[in-house]
């Protein structure tokens, strides 16, 4: 392939916010058929500049080139029209709605007022097998997987006659699964002409998937390059201008007494449907005991019935000793758990609520916090600007909402939280997830501190590798169940994979 | 039978001008969209709907004009909380101030003062013939005004609009994602704008109803706190048309029942059976009707540059 | 209007605190029919608030009498005790309350129409007119004029004919006119015949709902027929209270230095309320109901029937 | 600071159009607007009687929007103030208009905070049906209101109703429960410091103590609350009764430093007003105090211009309705700024001050 036919060009793209310049003179250009990668930490300006390209922002300076025409975007219709089809970070679905109504949602047809659901959804079942998807358009995007979800944004992408496809991190919530079944996808639809914007932070997806790749850093375009033998720690050093490890450095684990164990535990939904199904297993002092499964497997509630927040129909759950079931989450808190939501943002901070008060959201009313209800606030500044500092939370001031916090602040910031005061069982879910390098490496480094303090460590996670380089022992969920639990040094990502689809060891 | 039929068309009578609000409101809601206002919208309502049916000589015209009024209030409503994205729950009580002193004043400036309240021809009630002849029910339902026909056929009629039309998806989508909306290219405020002013449009026919239809004639504060009943009859009927509508009649109920109660000379204190519509409500959502769910983004303002 | 011959230089100055719109069409109308008549009759310059908020009964009243008016009213009982306290501040103005029997010397006198009086004819020509034996009263709020109106209503229907069924109901409210409909709607399908209509603005719901449903109607406090005239069809007769008249007799008592710190009741007996001719209805009355009329009324003139007995 | 500034001088601007338009209006019915608003300034302002009249009418103002606020800081939307003052009301009268020999310094408090327990039973009980039944609390406290004024009205033609005559009316409260009139010469009384307390206690319950502090984590966020081992429903039954128990002093100072007795239909509407003191001035205490100002100079003025001026009572809400609007709309005025200062949009799932419906 010598001859590329460039569709889309972005010239000295500059976008400023008030204090901040997130993008800098960005160049960048997308040829037909082809999978270019925008590769850059958090913050570094990717969704910004695929703002840009999808009419949601203006840029401050620069122009886009469409198939040769200069364009100018001034909303996200425009965008649509012109056969920019965005699948963006948090996906844009109306979960109230079913897949067929959320994709036939500003589809523009003149003339048409009424919706003729059925016909429409014959079409996109039948568009998506053309790509290899199936859908059932009658289900409501609330009930669906993320996986799905994703489906349903692809195909409402190119059901509307996208062209250029703009993905911004994609596999962030994936199975491996998924991810290859949405790398086949991809594959599927360059070989037809369709152009791939790929935004990731993970530099091995990005180098299996994509024909080029371009690294931001700090508003600013680092290169473009070929995908052609660049390494990872190349890109890493790219992306965040300085060296980067990617192994994991773990001292053997000694595991000492059980922390946390579960007998039997079941739950079941209203309908009597399973949720939970005899689950088993023990975690212990100092080991990182790590859960994988396809999400909606049942992780969500086995970490609520550890948490408290959801009581089990049957079992027994023993944090050191103690019966846990029919304890409310405060005691449990009380009993040494800390605890890293899967979704820092709906479960884990306030976000219109400033730094201090999301810090003491586990103490607040105990001493030295507070004293007969009434709360020390010198007290809690100190304390918090000492822990902010001691977990890097960069910040002005603890006066800030945390809204203002980047996605990687916000992680530390619960860390900062839930760690400060050594807990015994460290309960977390997705930890990492929509982290760049430095921050995982970062969150990672700080639950390595916590395991050869003695913690014990509960991890959920979706993403293998990290469970695989990261836990000393792995229990896979399918549907509620523990498909079997392994040393990641005996078994290879490929059979935990195997397992989390539902085949026994 | 004939307490069953007679409790039947007080009900309906008295459920219409509240079950039409509550059907414009349905459509501001679901775009996300919260009027507290409908109050001082139907008294706009009823003011011009008895000037413009005097003016005509007809009642229906004057139920248009009540509409368009509502509509033009609607467009200024409109303005303040989804252009300026102001708070909608004051922007309604001020409009609901306003209504109150502009339609008193408008009333003594145009009518006088005069103990002849200004009156208009109104509604007659048009039997269906056949219809009308059905035992108990045909003379409650099939021997009422023109609009309580027409406000009934509504019901399907927004029910099928919001499931099956384009428009209503997106109207749907408005109140539920807007931010998903935008990005599907749709005009989030051009649908809000619609959505208000087609409501407005409702709940300004629906106190042109009260002053043509209930009454014909237009009296100072006479909306009498239906706006906010069509409030509640939205929340209890569940955001779902057939829910508003077994809503308003509950509360039509109430009324008719309560009425029926003081005619009948029960020695129960007046204030109790004033009460019953009100606990009836209260009793009925504590019950059986649990949570009810809002649209998504109902009452939030929206912006486009947000993302 | 120019001055009246014969008065000081300064102009009497009269002010009144209304608890409604002025023109609701009954007890407010009638306030403001009052004052219009003293300005017409004295030259009188009038003021007056509007629906009064309960919370600053007080303070209007002490704002008209401390910005120089000679009379100040306050147009129901609930006005009784803050004028009390102000009358007090300002011993040269005079304070008159309608509806309530409150005095207090020198300054503070009260205006009260016989209510149960006019409820009790009302309800004895319902009575005696009603071919179906059921009269109706719809009634607004549960105040005294009200009450005590809806109570003189049954009791002289009942001292008509003690099997007569004499329903008296109320909206709770002056505003609720489909309410008041409605209620009237009800009261003539459970065979009511003639309503009375004592609601003040939810009147107009009454009368709407008796000319819909077929029923005759006696107006309170004013000569319907005068101010509603497009129901004449159905307008059997009211009960008047000339309260203009009887207010501006008042108001120039004070002018002139005659004013006394008392009670004043109006009533049958001194011709400030009477029964309004029947009219286009005269047909419906025969001579010998006529006469049975006429001398109900002749008794509660002299004294023959006394009303304390059915209070 | 610069921005601060900046708004203060918007909404002058715009206060000013709301009252240039109300001129128009006032015109148009053949008054002179300078003489109205003459009249307005004179009867808020304009003199100490004036200005202890604005206090009087801000004292329920101030504690109608603290039950707004009250309720809204715990994500709740309560309509009900109204009918909490009405509660409120009731319970000051029974202790107020009994108990007489009571001494002034027990017996005050006493009614007070009965007047307070009215109303947080009246708002309890929303917040009781709301986490028990899932009861909406828009409609709920909206259905009570009208309950709370039907009682009162039973009442007062009824059980309370003061023995001789006919008239709707409790018996008087007794000179010891009456609320001191503080400055000779105007009707201004001790519920203002009732009012100023309540503010305080607001502000250092809210940003000082452990509740109110809960009360904030779980308004705006419940999952969050819940999963730091709050007790979310807890939290939104005490904001209730606190937002009740404020309502219900808004009645209880009214009635015992102002009307005297219980009577039907006691309230102006302090209680819908309050909801607009409390969303102009973003449920904050200062903020509070300054839409208190405005509805109270509005009223006040309002009652001078009616009286001075014989402004109807009709165009009167005309101008009041168009300067809270103008009022919004200068606080909303900033959009038409180029660049937005919110922060980017994401699906913020529990999250948001907003509660479940607006
Ligand atoms: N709406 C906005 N207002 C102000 N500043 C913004 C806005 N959106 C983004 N920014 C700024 O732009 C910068 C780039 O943000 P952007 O979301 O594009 O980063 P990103 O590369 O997508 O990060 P991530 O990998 O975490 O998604 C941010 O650092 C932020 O400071
Ligand atoms: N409105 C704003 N004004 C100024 N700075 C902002 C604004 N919004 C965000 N920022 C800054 O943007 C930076 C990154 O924001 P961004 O939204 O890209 O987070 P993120 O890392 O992408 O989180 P996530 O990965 O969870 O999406 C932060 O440093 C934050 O302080
Ligand atoms: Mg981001
Ligand atoms: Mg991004």
């Amino acid at each position: 392939m010598d001859t590329y036919e460039t569709v889309l060009e972005m010239r000295g793209i500059t976008k400023v916010f008030p204090g901040v310049v997130a993008n800098d003179a960005i160049n960048f250009d997308l040829r037909k058929g082809e999978v270019h990668a925008l590769l850059g930490e958090n913050g570094a300006g990717k969704s910004t500049l695929m703002g840009i390209l999808s009419g949601v922002y203006q840029p401050t300076e620069g122009s886009i080139v469409l198939e040769g025409a200069p364009v100018r975007f001034d909303s996200a219709r425009d965008a649509i029209h012109n056969g920019i089809g965005m699948v963006y970070q948090h996906f844009m679905l109306v979960p109230k709605l079913t897949v067929a109504e959320n994709i036939m949602l500003g589809i523009k047809r003149p003339k048409e007022p009424l919706l003729q659901i059925d016909k429409a959804s014959e079409q996109i079942v039948a568009f998506a097998r053309t790509y290899g998807m199936d859908l059932d358009p009658e289900q409501k995007v609330a009930s669906l997987t993320v996986g799905q979800q994703q489906r349903v944004e692809i195909v409402k992408a190119l059901f509307r006659g996208a062209k250029i496809l703009v993905l911004d991190e994609p596999t962030a919530v994936l199975t491996p699964k998924e991810i290859q079944e949405l790398f086949s996808m991809i594959k599927m639809l360059t070989d037809q002409n369709f152009s791939v914007i790929f935004i990731s932070h993970k530099i091995d997806e990005v180098i299996e998937i994509s024909n080029r790749i371009s690294v931001l850093r700090r508003g600013k375009l680092e290169a473009t390059i070929n995908n052609e033998g660049v390494s990872k720690e190349e890109l890493a050093g790219l992306m965040v201008g300085r060296d980067v490890s990617f192994c994991v450095e773990k001292t053997p684990c000694c595991p000492g007494d059980s922390v946390l164990a579960l007998e039997g535990v079941g739950l079941k939904d209203r309908e009597g449907r399973p949720l939970l199904k005899d689950v088993n297993f023990e975690v212990h002092e100092g080991e990182i005991f790590g859960v994988a499964g396809v999400d909606g497997n049942g992780q969500d509630e086995l970490l609520e019935v550890i948490t408290g927040l959801r009581s089990a129909s049957e079992g027994s759950v023993c944090i050191v000793g103690q019966e846990v079931l029919g304890k409310s989450p405060r005691q449990i808190l009380e009993m040494g758990l800390a605890h890293i939501p899967a979704d820092r943002q709906a479960r884990g901070l306030v976000l219109s609520m400033d730094i201090k008060e999301n810090f003491i959201i586990n103490d607040y009313y105990r001493s030295p916090h507070s004293k007969r209800d009434i709360i020390s606030w010198p007290f809690v500044r100190k304390h918090t600007k000492e822990n902010i500092e001691r977990f890097d939370v960069r910040t002005s001031s603890i006066d800030t909402p945390v809204s203002t916090l980047s996605g990687g602040n916000q992680q530390k910031l619960i860390l900062a939280r839930e760690l400060h005061g050594k807990p015994v069982l460290l309960a977390a879910m997705h930890a990492t997830r929509g982290l760049d390098v430095g921050a995982i490496e970062y969150v990672h480094q700080r639950i390595l501190e916590q395991r050869a303090a003695g913690t014990a460590v509960l991890y959920i996670s979706t993403e293998l590798e990290e469970l695989m380089s990261f836990s000393d022992r792995i229990a896979v969920m399918f549907r509620g169940e523990i498909m079997g639990i392994v040393r990641p040094e005996e078994v290879t990502i490929d059979q935990i994979g195997l397992m989390m689809a539902g085949s026994i060891t | 039978m004939e307490l069953l039929s007679y409790l039947l068309a007080t009900d309906l009578r008295m459920a219409a001008p509240i079950l039409i609000a509550a059907l414009g409101l349905l459509f501001m809601e679901k775009s996300g969209v919260v009027n507290i206002g409908c109050e001082g919208m139907m008294l706009f309502g009823t003011f011009f709907g008895v000037f413009f049916a005097r003016l005509s000589g007809s009642p229906w015209i004057g139920l248009l004009f009540a509409g368009m009024t509502g509509m033009v209030i609607g467009l200024f409503f409109a303005f303040i909380v989804v252009t300026l994205r102001a708070n909608q729950i004051v922007t309604g009580i001020a409009l609901n101030i306003i209504a109150q002193g502009a339609t008193s004043t408008l009333n003594r400036l145009i009518f006088g003062v005069s103990s002849q309240a200004a009156n208009a021809p109104g509604f007659e009630v048009v039997p269906i013939p056949l219809l009308s002849k059905i035992p108990v029910i045909g003379d409650s339902l099939f021997n009422q005004m023109g609009p309580i026909y027409l406000a009934l056929l509504l019901v399907p009629l927004i029910r099928w609009f919001m499931m099956k039309t384009t428009m209503g998806l997106k109207i749907r989508a408005v109140g539920e994602h807007p931010h998903s909306a935008d990005t599907a290219g749709i005009n989030v405020r051009s649908v809000r704008y619609g959505s208000i002013l087609a409501g407005s449009f409702l709940v300004g026919a629906a106190g042109g109803f009260l002053s043509l239809g209930i009454l014909s004639l237009f009296s100072e504060n006479m909306v009498s706190g239906r706006g906010y009943i069509a409030l509640a009859v939205i929340i209890f009927g569940k955001w779902n048309s057939w829910g508003v509508l077994a809503a308003a009649l509950v509360f039509g109920l109430g009324d008719a029942v309560q009425i029926k109660m003081q005619t009948a000379g029960s020695s129960i204190p007046y204030q109790f059976l004033m009460m019953l519509p009100y606990i009836l409500t209260i009793l009925a959502l504590s019950g059986f009707v649990g949570k009810a769910e809002s649209p998504a983004a109902s009452g939030k303002p929206f912006r486009n540059d947000e993302l | 209007e120019g001055q009246k011959e014969g008065e000081s230089s300064d102009q009497l100055k009269v002010a009144a605190l209304l608890p409604g719109p002025i023109n609701d069409g009954g007890w407010n109308t009638n306030m403001y029919d009052s004052l219009k008549f003293m300005e017409k009759e004295l030259g009188a310059k009038i003021a007056y608030t509007e629906r009064t908020p309960a919370s600053d009964y007080e303070e209007i009243f002490r704002g008209y009498a401390a910005s120089g008016y000679n009379i100040v009213f306050g147009h129901g009982f609930e006005f009784g005790e803050p004028a009390e306290k102000v009358a007090k501040e300002f011993p040269d103005v005079t304070f008159i309350i309608t509806s309530t029997s409150i005095s207090q010397p020198p300054n503070l006198g009260s205006f009260l129409v016989d209510d149960f009086q006019c409820g009790f004819v009302q309800g004895a020509v319902a009575a005696i007119l009603s071919k179906s034996g059921i009269v109706g009263y719809v009634g607004g709020m549960e105040i005294p004029p009200i009450v005590n109106q809806s109570k003189g209503f049954v009791a002289g229907a009942k001292y008509v004919d003690k099997s007569i069924d004499a329903k008296a109901l109320l909206t709770g409210s002056f505003e609720d006119i489909a309410k008041a409909k409605e209620m009237s709607k009800s009261l003539i399908a459970e065979g009511a015949d003639i309503l009375v209509a004592d609601a003040d603005e939810s009147n107009h719901g009454v009368i709407e709902a008796v000319e819909e449903a077929g029923a005759l109607v006696i107006g309170s406090s004013g000569d319907i027929y005068e101010t509603v005239p497009d129901a004449r069809d159905v307008i059997l007769t009211s009960m008047t209270e000339n309260m203009p008249k009887g207010l501006t007799v008042l108001a120039k008592s004070v002018a002139d230095g005659t004013f006394e710190a008392k009670n004043y009741i109006i009533g049958l007996h001194d011709g400030a309320v009477a029964l309004a001719p029947f009219r286009d209805k005269a047909s419906l009355v025969s001579a010998d109901q006529q006469a049975q009329i006429d001398k109900i009324i002749q008794d509660l003139k002299d004294g023959t029937i006394d009303l304390n007995q059915y209070k | 600071m610069n921005r601060r500034l900046n708004t203060i001088l918007v909404q002058c601007v715009s206060i000013t159009v709301a009252f240039a338009l109300g001129a128009v209006v006032i015109k148009m019915i053949g008054i002179s607007p300078l003489f109205a608003y003459g009249a307005l300034l004179n009867g808020s302002f304009g003199s100490i009687n004036a200005i202890g009249e604005t206090l009087v009418k801000m004292t329920p103002l101030i504690l109608t929007g603290l039950s707004y606020a009250f309720a809204a800081r715990a994500g709740l939307i309560n309509i009900g103030a109204e009918g909490q003052l009405y509660v409120g009301g009731i319970l000051a009268t029974l202790v107020g208009s009994n108990f007489a020999g009571l001494p002034m310094i027990i017996h005050v408090p006493f009614a007070v905070a009965a007047a307070f327990a009215g109303g947080a039973v009246w708002g309890g009980l929303v917040g009781l049906l709301k986490v028990k039944f899932g009861a909406n609390e828009i409609i709920t406290t909206v259905m009570l209101n009208y309950i709370a004024i039907y009682l009162v009205s039973f009442l007062v033609t009824g059980p309370m109703k003061a023995p001789p005559g006919t008239m709707p009316e409790s018996r008087p409260i007794v000179d010891s429960a009456q609320l001191v009139r503080i400055l000779p010469g105007t009707r201004l009384h001790i519920g203002i410091f009732i009012a100023l307390l309540a503010l305080l206690f607001y502000y250092f319950f809210i940003f000082k103590m452990r509740q109110g502090y809960e009360m904030r984590v779980v308004g705006n966020n419940m999952e969050s609350a819940r999963a730091a081992g709050m007790r979310p429903q807890r939290t939104m039954v005490l904001a209730m009764l606190l937002a009740g128990g404020m309502g219900g002093l808004a009645g209880g100072v009214e009635i015992l430093g102002i009307q005297g007795r219980l009577l039907q239909s006691f309230s102006p509407g302090y209680g819908f007003d309050g909801i607009a003191v409390a969303l102009v001035g973003v449920n904050n205490p200062v903020g509070i105090v300054l839409g208190a100002l405005l509805f109270g100079f509005l009223r006040a003025g309002g009652n001078r211009m009616q009286l001075i001026a014989q402004v109807p009572v009709s165009v009167i809400y005309v101008v009041q309705g168009l300067v809270i609007t103008f009022v919004i709309i200068g606080q909303n005025l900033h959009v038409f700024q180029k660049v937005g200062v919110n922060r980017p949009f994401r699906r913020k799932t529990g999250d948001g001050p907003a509660p479940e419906v607006l």
